[in-house]
């Protein structure tokens, strides 16, 4: 785990995010133009879709890849309810506001997961490529269960409910994690060779821009927090590290890998901050985005980036041990 | 100079995740069209914003043009979620050319 | 208050290779100036579009502040186009700070 | 059709390096908001420009809706800069929804 | 053939496409922000052009060359007269229309050359580096015998017809491509060097997501299409069909070898979806965009990307025969 | 310097800059979307800047760059004392707009010294990586020389001015620069390893793009440029041939190689376009951008990049001998 940790900090990776940070504290003008962001998330989803379902076509499917997909979807669809009620208790949040912030905690965030990737592989711990499809299918499920929990069954029409449905079922993030998993399982390895230097070889560095604006974008949003409580603070340090445990407990129980084990840790660990404040928007309007995005973004994230990767991938190497390593 | 008629011009800032929601309104109101425009920034009672597409933060201005009885349609129609989804209107009247049309 | 003076304030929403004769048309008119904002998305008579630069299938919007007078005789100017290349043409009046120079 | 108030909407374009100092004395002049729209280019008498955000030779759109005493408030508090920095601000009556916030 | 079908939906360029069109199909919210998709297009440009004016600055220019391009020209001249009669009487389409539509099968896509020489390089067919200058002269000729179709000779007053024709002959696309054309036989292969790992390494990825992004738009402008009728459809399926055979056989008939003959082919079954579109808002505005866009890009530019290249490389291939194949 | 000039004009960078500058002569329509513009420039300055910082990491901190810095703090500051002269005396600006101008002129311009470093490594004279702490230093103290000449002390309230340095000093370019080499030198050689096919590879090829850019905006000012003279033309001329030569000069007397003092003496003769026209828009706004901007934009800019390069190397080469290609 030392040596984890140093890695983390001494990746550039991680140091253009403590960059993103700094600038926006000591409040310089330094700022991505937003389609140049949004393109960089879409070029990281297009290329870990790639790279996981080359990985899958070589690899092959087996029962393993069920079992976990399935726990991931359950755990998607669980670990809100834990949240909601920590948050509505200790965090003292009411019905809409608490559902709407565990429908993040259940989701999962893009960026997080792909960090924690590169550092897995530095410490030679690469996870299966069939996580990738585990990520997409924990996207959505914790929008329902969180929409269940502000709302209860049945307050909206059928109508706005099964519009609701598709757009969070096929969100662009979704669509285009699955679609290049799948593009990536019929090109298979040959067909990967061809765009590799693009989506392979440019990806760390793609990276690095794209956490510098992150960090921007996390600073910033904290610095004009206004709706956030010392209580919230600490639930949105606490949800990620017990999360994590679960992850990787669980992960490790059903004999997945060391590095699969710890990326499933970091999947239950993350919190959406794409995918789900979008759906809110439309579905739980009334919650407040100053609270959801805040702590997810600005809390969670970079604590998960700085320091809780490491220790999810400390105690999969403690739990899986050399058997773990092995395979 | 040509002839123009006066019309309302009704501009609604609003939560891009919502635009569809808005634009399917005007279209049953039977307005004859209706244009985005992109926003940077802004500050309201929830602090400031900038244009965060990443975290699908950002907002999006409606504009459409429509007779005052269209107008008050379109008002009547989004009134429900005017307060709820925060929704920003502003109308006034302008001078329109080939304002046959709307 | 400072002063204020009351002036014109016309917006035209024109297809984006059109922009240029549309400007064309505002210095002509001696108007002193112009400004062009990004357009993301519509709809009208020929349905919905999405902002396309790639297919050059987008619009802008080109807004200019100008005296009643010149306004008038900018309206008149765009007339032989207004119709064939549907540009959409509003204007009201507005107040306007160091009015002097429009 | 619901109630509407009448505000004004004040729109101000500036060099973007001095939004800041704009939505600064929106702040200060106590009223409840602002939003910022992208420009794409203009012409004024310094001759045309496009938008250079490279060079920083780019221009916004601020637009704030206020009731008129904070209005003329925000006049009076921009006036010292509105001639120096070229600040070109136009202002005028709309109706809103909602508008007991503004 | 077979095997280049094959390669054809096993390639992640064509896969991404389909993509493209599923998720709009499925009405996902997935968007690529135009200034990307923009920079992409213009990346593409300036990257084939630099790649052929490098080839040609390594073979020399020859007799033939001046011949294709003086085939190129002509061709873009002439295929819009068919097009136009067909448009007119089975299309029942107006002069105006007509002309336009006929303007945009004379012309050419760039993105469907691109992707065919993607396919013809896998096939081991890539074309002579001379075709993007064809590529390049075929733009705009058929743009001034469209405008002569739907208006006859002059209707316009001379300032504007100088002023339109500038516009067509330095239009973006014309102007980037030539220009590259012209560094890459500047620079030569050495020059060249320097900068391969940006315009030749990465130029499939980005082809891919280009692709994802010309899906998407093809699929929801057919999805609010509202002015087509099956006799447009069938046009827009056929005129690539026919000026695709023309082309191949003029091609084979000047002597190409079987990739570049395959080129023109693909060329003269190409319509344009930038530079025609665009000059058509200026000099033909009462023509419907409504029908132009959607014919060239929502059934031609799919059929030309699944279909007609595979089948325009067949009978490239069965005309040339083993002696096409050794140039 | 022959085989230098000619590298500089076989170069796809320079090439690329000439084509921007021909396409906007002859009006055509070609642009590069902003965001993409402004994306280009961040990451320019993140990759000298890592890469900076890695060379420094492996050649450690000596004397000679605490000495370089120092110098060029010192130019910076002072050599907007004698452009203000000149401008004053020859070129008739009133005080305000000689201020500005001269701030221009003792800051730097990034891509001038990004384009250089390609040339000089071209030629086999690549600076030491430490110049891009100098680059960074240069930046801002310019715009404070530059203020002083144009207002006198004081006459800001303190309020005004202490926000003013803050935006100064935390400008988005220098917190980068300086970031990113901050990065570079503590990942060091192996954590730049796996961002290197991003930021170092594909690096000379965004360059060319963003040069293209560059051409464009600079032709597009000066035809629509109102406000300058001919005495101001040959001001933007003259001044960075001075200031090569003495940054030239000094470079090699205080003992740099030749390819760092030929990079000194390119930092001297640039004039910032992006930095300082930001901080005169917030300090000096009744200063004209259609002087300053067309000054540095249109005419040094261009001037440094096709000529004065290649002056500058010629020079330290003649001054630094062959002593000074050892080190
Ligand atoms: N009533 C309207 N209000 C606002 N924008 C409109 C309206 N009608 C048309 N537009 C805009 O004008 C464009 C062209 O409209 P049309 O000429 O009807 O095809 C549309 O795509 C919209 O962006
Ligand atoms: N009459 C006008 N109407 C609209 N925008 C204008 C007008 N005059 C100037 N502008 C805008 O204000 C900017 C600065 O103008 P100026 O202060 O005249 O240089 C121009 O670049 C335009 O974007
Ligand atoms: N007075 C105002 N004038 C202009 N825009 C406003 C105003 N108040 C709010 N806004 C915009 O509306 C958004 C939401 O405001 P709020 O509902 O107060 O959080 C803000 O982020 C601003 O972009
Ligand atoms: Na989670
Ligand atoms: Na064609
Ligand atoms: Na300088």
């Amino acid at each position: 785990m030392d040596a984890a940790t140093i890695q983390t900090f001494t990746s550039p990776v991680v140091l253009f995010f403590i960059l993103g940070l700094f600038a926006a504290f000591v409040r310089s003008d330094l700022a991505i133009p937003e389609a140049l962001a949004k393109g960089m998330s879409l070029y990281l989803m297009a290329a870990i879709g790639l790279k996981g379902g080359v990985a899958v076509a070589e690899s092959g499917l087996s029962v393993t890849i069920a079992t976990v997909l399935l726990l991931g979807i359950a755990a998607s669809f669980l670990l809100p309810l834990s949240a909601y009620a920590v948050l509505k208790g200790f965090g003292r949040l009411n019905r809409t506001n608490a559902g709407a912030v565990a429908a993040h905690y259940g989701s999962v965030s893009v960026v997080t997961y792909v960090t924690a990737v590169q550092i897995l592989e530095l410490s030679g711990l690469p996870p299966g490529g069939y996580m990738v499809a585990v990520l997409a299918a924990m996207e959505t499920p914790a929008i329902l269960s969180g929409l269940l929990l502000a709302r209860g069954m049945g307050s909206n029409s059928g109508n706005e409910r099964s519009e609701m449905l598709r757009e969070v079922f096929l969100n662009a993030s979704v669509v285009l994690l699955l679609g290049s998993f799948a593009i990536g399982m019929v090109a298979g390895p040959n067909g990967f060779e061809e765009v590799s230097p693009f989506f392979a070889a440019g990806f760390k560095g793609v990276l690095c821009l794209f956490l510098l604006d992150m960090g921007l974008i996390a600073a910033r949003r904290i610095m004009s927090a206004r709706a956030l409580t010392w209580r919230l603070g600490a639930i949105a340090i606490a949800l990620p590290l017990v999360n994590g445990m679960i992850g990787v407990l669980a992960g490790t129980a059903i004999g997945l890998d060391v590095g699969s084990a710890a990326a499933f840790g970091v999947l239950c660990a993350s919190a959406s901050y794409i995918a789900v404040p979008a759906a809110m928007r439309l579905a739980l309007p009334e919650a407040d985005p100053g609270i959801y995005l805040t702590m997810s973004l600005s809390i969670t994230f970079p604590f998960n980036i700085l320091v809780n990767i490491g220790l999810i991938t400390a105690v999969a190497v403690a739990l899986g041990g050399p058997a773990g390593i092995s395979s | 100079m040509m002839e123009t008629v006066i019309r309302k011009r009704i501009e609604i800032l609003a939560d891009t995740p919502l635009i569809r929601r808005v634009t399917d309104a005007i279209d049953r109101a039977q307005i004859s069209g209706w244009t985005v425009l992109p926003v940077q920034s802004g500050s309201g009672r929830d602090g400031p914003w900038r244009e965060e597409r990443v975290t699908g933060a950002d907002k999006s201005l409606i504009l459409s043009i429509a007779s005052e009885e269209k107008a008050a349609a379109l008002v009547d129609a989004l009134s429900p979620i005017l307060s709820s989804h925060g929704l920003l209107l502003t109308m006034w009247d302008v001078e329109v050319i080939r304002g046959e049309r709307f």
